[in-house]
């Protein structure tokens, strides 16, 4: 007898599902279209596998960005279900069962290029808009060695560190897809790790770039962005951090 | 600083106000958002339960306003001044609230177009004001004119 | 010109989140709230400038149409309101978006106690309203 | 049209390696990045445990004691110079990423916090010495984004999503790239005076890997195709514990906090291979054990996994076992393993504290690469000679700081230490150096030609099925365990599926974002370093670090202590060059 069930029907059950893709191929199509595809997956399966199995066996022409696998890289951030999430991060038993339909989409509020490929440019241009970067001008320690930083300090800015520039937060933000010129919450967060971050001296400059028309004051708290992020920022916090420090010109 | 020790706990540092002063109306209009919305809850809340609910629609008459209002051409009582005051405040505060609400919507939706932007908010503004206006005026000098109306 | 304003509102309605939804009903009921208050503040200024003009607004009050809809923009007011207050509190310390989702739960929740009694009273007064008047 | 670019120093591949070399060489010449993917998405992003310098921040560390890890770590197939030079520069360049602003962990008084890592020791106690320097377990990520920080600070031109096809070599020197612009389609000259390859690991010749997709070994592969050879590829590292079926990485620390290795019989089988150190012996010794279980029908249901299982009251029950008088709870393990058990529970499902964990060994890193100098310079052959105006660094290159078998931390070190001289270097060179003339226009139709192949074929193989085919095999033959017997299989079954390459048939026959034509270009890349890989494996007669002969099961330092080179032109030809030893005398490895 063995010591153990096989793991979880999980490993041996398959199960068939539909995936309904909003497809666009620049070189042939005028407007996005619907098309739906069955494939059989097993449960533990990601989306991402399942739109690997479309690719690699039923219709090539799919095309999507991917590139770790698992939920650390930032590239396939996309609309699964009408909510953004990344593709390699959601496992199929979680969304649908045997049967369901699950519907795929482009992040919104970017051009689309292609099938699942938005253009990101405007995106990068938001976050190289904040200064996402350390300034430091005061001399180098004289021993060679770091700057020192208490833990306290360090702890700060930690949850905003992790992110991955997937950009499914802004792109799930009605600001943002209402007016393109919205920096963002990805960039914001971006913002947030450089001005709460003690060694940093540039706290005042990126204060005043958020502080345009365009900046902290088109977020109007919606919070899809929080629920979005894939590496469990809360953004919405962090924004509202940057319009306290806005607020009260202190930064603690 | 090349400091060779680090404090323990947590840096609190400073910075100026932000200059530019599109920038701090935006910050004013955000914080006025909050602090009148707040405001309003008492106001405008207690107003509707008053009016529309103990009261009720069906049981408001002409005179029920005429007589809090002080519009009665009779002498005006503190009681009917406070009425007053507290109509005017709820109305400005309604009303610039409301008018900067519309503003970010519309500013949302047609901020792209800068023409249609601004035309759209100054017949807004210009409706608002108008409607204020008349409504403050009502209020306030509604004595005289209120007097003369009751009379009709 | 309207694309911004219909893909946003297409893709609002479809988008799947939770706080997404308090942000539309609050966006809808804001606006509806400033279409009422305008028409509200001209009648009533209108008790000093024309008052037969009032009387005849007070009159389209009590008709049943508009009661029906006196109590929806009681729905909005008082989700607004309490919405309003958990923006706003939320956003003046910023620490409390940890509770966002307890603080959405009793968004709903204290809108719904405010609204049912308020509901219950102003359809019972109107009901009775019509009842003793009959319908106009 | 295709397209042209003129800049002093190319870099292709914007990891950890690419954006340090970038950053450097564009202090002072005009520089631009390329890479397939957008620079923060780079495979360095994943990487977790920390980088080691002996900064001593926590204890005594010398890096001496360093490099003699790291030269023990490799079985003594590590070229000493380099890793003198690495682990005394890993110092000043973790302080340099510090000064960037990496936000890493800080001890109480301020400094940067350091941890123990497999392998790294104090060569005096022999005991676990605090070296790995972390932010987080995101020491990875966060190298990544400091460095793209820093180039966008600097201004660094980027070409983001250009994939480098080839590489334009000439009378042994470099003039440049070919590329092809993913979002158009159209091919992009790239002339420069010196060029610098770090495009990282190519991982996915294997089917379980903790590699990333994109890692698919294209530059190798050109440079392969240009005459140039490869360097120590029969060395590749295989993880023990990687999540079933999708390989990603569980770190070891779940072995360190008492969680074990089960067969399908319930069996603790680790006692049976390593009665001493169980399940916390060497990385390569559990691979191959979990292998052996697997193979003899002892993977759960027959299937070709085993179970790593660190509930508590299982790990308690073993502790008790052997008389080891801790006890932990499930609170501990969360807050000790918090991401070890997100994994399980979002990939698999699975929550680790009630159920044991499917496991099976991931390929995880590539010792061997594009053979380099210390100054990441690429060498032409065995003897040394350099190929004019091209360098390569990070885990794409071999210099040889890793030998046989890389030490936990080291990839990272090596990415920023060889990065940065590699720039530098190329920012004196480029300062010397003049624009060689290149032919603009033939280069762009050889690139171009190169895709309309595939785009046009009209063959009947699916590209799929043939990298299915290969990963299977390679997983095989190639694996954790190998044989002559085995490898010929394997070259056989290669060669088999390069000929059915040829007739390939894709669906998509655009230009914009043809992502079916990029993956069908990438597989012929796979299968050349397969091919490369697989030889090179098949005569090397011995066994050591990371290669595994079970028909050779001994280290043979009399004929193999000795880096093998490979080309191929038609078919693989292999030359062997010196280990360079200076200070340590290789000695048996035993810990
Ligand atoms: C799961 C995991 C965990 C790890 N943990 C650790 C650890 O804790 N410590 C440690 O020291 N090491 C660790 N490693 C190893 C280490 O992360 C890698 O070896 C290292 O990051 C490789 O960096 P790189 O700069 O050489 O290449 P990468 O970061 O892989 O970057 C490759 C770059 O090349 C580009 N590129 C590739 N092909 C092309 C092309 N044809 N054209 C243009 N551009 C191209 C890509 O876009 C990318 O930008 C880990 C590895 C893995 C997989
Ligand atoms: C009763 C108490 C009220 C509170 C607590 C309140 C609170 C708020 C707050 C905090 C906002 C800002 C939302 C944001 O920026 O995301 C807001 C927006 C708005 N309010 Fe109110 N408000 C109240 C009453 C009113 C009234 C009476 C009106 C109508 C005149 C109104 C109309 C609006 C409009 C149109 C918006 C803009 C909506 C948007 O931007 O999506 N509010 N309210
Ligand atoms: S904040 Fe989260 S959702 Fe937004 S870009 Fe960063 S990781 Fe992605
Ligand atoms: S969704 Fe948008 S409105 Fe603010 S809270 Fe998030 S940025
Ligand atoms: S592929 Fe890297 S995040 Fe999904």
């Amino acid at each position: 007898m063995r010591a153990f069930p096989i793991l979880g029907a999980a490993f041996s059950i398959p199960m068939k599902i539909n995936l309904k893709i909003k497809r666009f191929n620049p070189e042939t199509d005028k407007k996005p279209h619907w098309e739906t595809y069955t494939v059989e997956v097993e449960p533990t399966d990601r989306v991402l596998d399942a739109l690997h199995e479309i690719k690699w066996n039923q219709d090539g022409t799919l095309a999507l960005r991917r590139s770790c696998a698992h939920g650390v890289c930032g590239s396939d951030a996309m609309r699964i279900n009408g909510r953004n999430m990344l593709a390699c991060k959601v496992l199929i038993q979680n969304i649908a069962k045997d049967g369901d339909t699950v519907t795929v989409e482009p992040i919104l509020g970017l051009p689309v290029i292609k099938d699942l490929i938005v253009d990101m440019e405007p995106f990068f241009a938001h976050y190289r808009a904040v200064m996402p970067y350390l300034v430091n001008n005061d001399p180098l320690p004289e021993n060679g060695r770091e700057r020192l930083q208490s833990p306290a300090d360090r702890e700060r800015y930690d949850d905003t560190t992790k992110c991955i520039l997937c950009a499914a937060c802004t792109t799930s933000c009605p600001s943002f897809w209402a007016r393109g010129e919205y920096v963002g919450p990805a960039a914001i967060v971006q913002a947030h790790r450089f001005i709460f971050d003690s060694r940093d001296q540039a706290a005042q400059q990126r204060l005043e770039i958020l502080s345009a028309q365009d900046g902290v004051w088109r977020c109007r708290t919606v919070f899809n962005c929080t629920e979005a992020c894939p590496r469990g920022i809360q953004v919405t916090k962090a924004i509202g951090e940057v319009k306290e420090a806005l607020r009260t010109g202190i930064i603690q | 600083m090349a400091s060779t020790t680090v404090t323990p706990g947590r840096t609190v540092r400073k910075v100026q106000p932000i200059p530019q002063t599109r920038n701090r109306l935006e910050l004013a209009l955000w914080m006025f958002m909050r602090y009148s919305g707040l405001a309003l809850v008492f106001l405008a809340l207690s107003h509707f339960w008053m009016q529309h609910v103990l009261i009720g629609t069906h049981e408001i008459e002409f005179a029920g306003t005429q007589l809090r209002w002080g519009i009665t051409g009779q002498p005006v009582t503190v009681e009917q001044l406070i009425w007053r005051a507290y109509y005017a405040v709820m109305l400005i505060l309604a009303v610039a609230h409301g008018i900067n609400g519309v503003r970010q919507v519309a500013y949302d939706y047609f901020g792209h177009r800068p023409a249609t932007y601004k035309g759209l908010m100054y017949v807004v503004v210009a409706i608002a004001a108008i409607i204020s206006l008349g409504g403050i005026l009502a209020l306030f000098m509604g004595a005289a004119a209120g007097g003369e109306a009751a009379l009709r | 010109m309207l694309t911004p304003l219909i893909t946003t509102a297409r893709e609002s309605l479809r988008y799947r989140g939770s706080g997404h939804v308090l942000w539309l009903l609050h966006r809808v009921t804001g606006l509806g709230v400033v279409i009422f208050l305008g028409t509200h503040i001209f009648g009533m200024s209108m008790a000093t400038f024309n008052p037969p003009l009032h009387e005849a607004m007070l009159a389209v009050y009590k008709t049943p149409l508009f009661s029906l809809g006196e109590i929806v923009l009681a729905a909005c007011l008082i989700f607004h309101a309490v919405n309003g207050t958990r923006i706003a509190i939320l956003e003046l310390r910023p620490a409390l978006w940890d509770k966002q989702e307890v603080a959405t739960r009793w968004s709903v929740i204290i809108t719904l106690i405010l609204l049912a009694p308020t509901i219950a009273i102003m359809a019972f007064k109107s009901i009775s309203y019509y009842a003793t008047h009959g319908l106009r | 049209m295709p397209q042209y670019h003129q800049f002093d120093a190319l870099v292709v591949g914007a990891g950890g390696a690419g954006l340090m070399a970038a950053l450097y060489a564009s202090k002072s010449v005009n520089t631009a990045v390329i890479s397939k993917l957008y620079p923060t998405r780079s495979h360095t992003g994943t990487a977790q445990g920390g980088i080691s310098a002996a900064l001593g921040n926590l204890e005594e560390d010398k890096w001496e004691w360093h490099a003699y890890d790291t030269i023990k770590g490799g079985d003594f197939l590590c070229d000493q110079d380099a890793v003198d030079i690495m682990c005394r520069e890993a110092i000043d360049a973790v302080i340099d990423l510090e000064h960037m602003g990496l936000p890493f962990d800080r001890t109480p008084d301020g400094k940067i916090s350091q941890r123990r890592f497999g392998g790294h020791t104090n060569n005096e106690t022999k005991k676990p010495v605090m070296r790995a320097c972390h932010a987080a377990d995101r020491t990875g990520h966060m190298i990544l984004q400091t460095l793209y920080q820093n180039c966008i600070k600097n201004n660094v031109k980027f070409f983001d999503e250009f994939q480098v096809i080839d590489v334009l070599i000439e009378d042994g020197k470099c003039n440049g790239v070919v590329a092809v612009q993913l979002a158009t389609g159209e091919i992009h000259v790239f002339h420069s005076k010196a060029t610098l390859i770090a495009t990282g690991g190519f991982g996915k010749m294997w089917k379980v890997t903790s590699n990333a997709h994109s890692l698919t070994g294209d530059l190798p592969a050109a440079v392969l195709r240009r005459g140039l050879p490869l360097e120590d590829m029969e060395f590749f590292q295989f993880h023990p514990t990687g999540v079933y079926k999708l390989g990603i990485l569980l770190s070891e620390a779940a072995r360190g906090e008492g969680a074990v290795f089960i067969n399908d019989k319930g069996e603790r089988f680790m006692e049976r291979y390593m009665p001493t150190l169980k399940d916390l012996a060497p990385r390569d010794i559990c691979s191959r054990c979990i292998y052996t279980e697997i193979r003899e029908g002892r993977g759960i249901g027959g299937k070709d996994y085993v179970y790593l299982d660190f509930r508590p009251e299982q790990i308690n029950k073993y502790f008790e076992a052997d008389g080891n008088p801790k006890r932990i709870d499930a609170h501990y393990l969360e807050t000790r393993l918090p991401d070890i058990i997100e994994f399980a529970r979002v990939y698999q499902g699975i929550d680790p504290i009630k159920e044991p964990v499917p496991i099976q060994p991931t390929a995880h890193y590539a010792m061997g690469g594009i053979p380099t100098d210390n100054d990441a310079r690429v060498l032409a052959d065995e003897t040394g000679r350099i190929v004019e105006g091209l360098y390569a660094a990070g885990e794409v290159a071999c210099v040889s700081v890793h030998g046989a078998n890389r030490l936990g931390t080291n990839s990272l070190v090596d990415l920023v230490v060889f990065g940065k001289r590699g720039g530098i270097a190329m920012a004196e060179y480029c300062k010397q150096a003049s624009f060689r003339p290149i032919n603009r226009d033939a280069a762009a139709k050889e690139g171009a030609a190169q895709l309309d192949r595939i785009r046009n074929n009209n063959g009947n193989e699916r590209p799929h099925a043939i990298r299915k085919e290969m990963q299977a095999v390679m997983d095989d033959k190639v694996g954790v365990y190998r044989t002559g017997a085995g490898l010929e299989e394997a070259i056989d079954k290669i060669h088999e599926l390069q000929a059915r390459y040829k007739r390939i048939r894709i669906d998509d026959k655009g230009f914009k974002w043809n992502t079916d034509l990029m993956e069908a270009w990438e597989l012929g890349a796979l299968l050349d370093l397969a091919e490369v890989t697989a030889f090179a494996a098949l005569a090397r007669t011995e066994s050591r670090g990371g290669h595994y002969r079970e028909d050779y099961p001994n280290r043979d330092d009399v004929n193999f202590l000795k880096h093998s080179m490979a080309w191929k032109n038609g078919t693989i030809t292999l030359k062997y060059k010196p280990v360079r030893i200076t200070r340590i005398q290789p000695q048996e490895r035993k810990y």
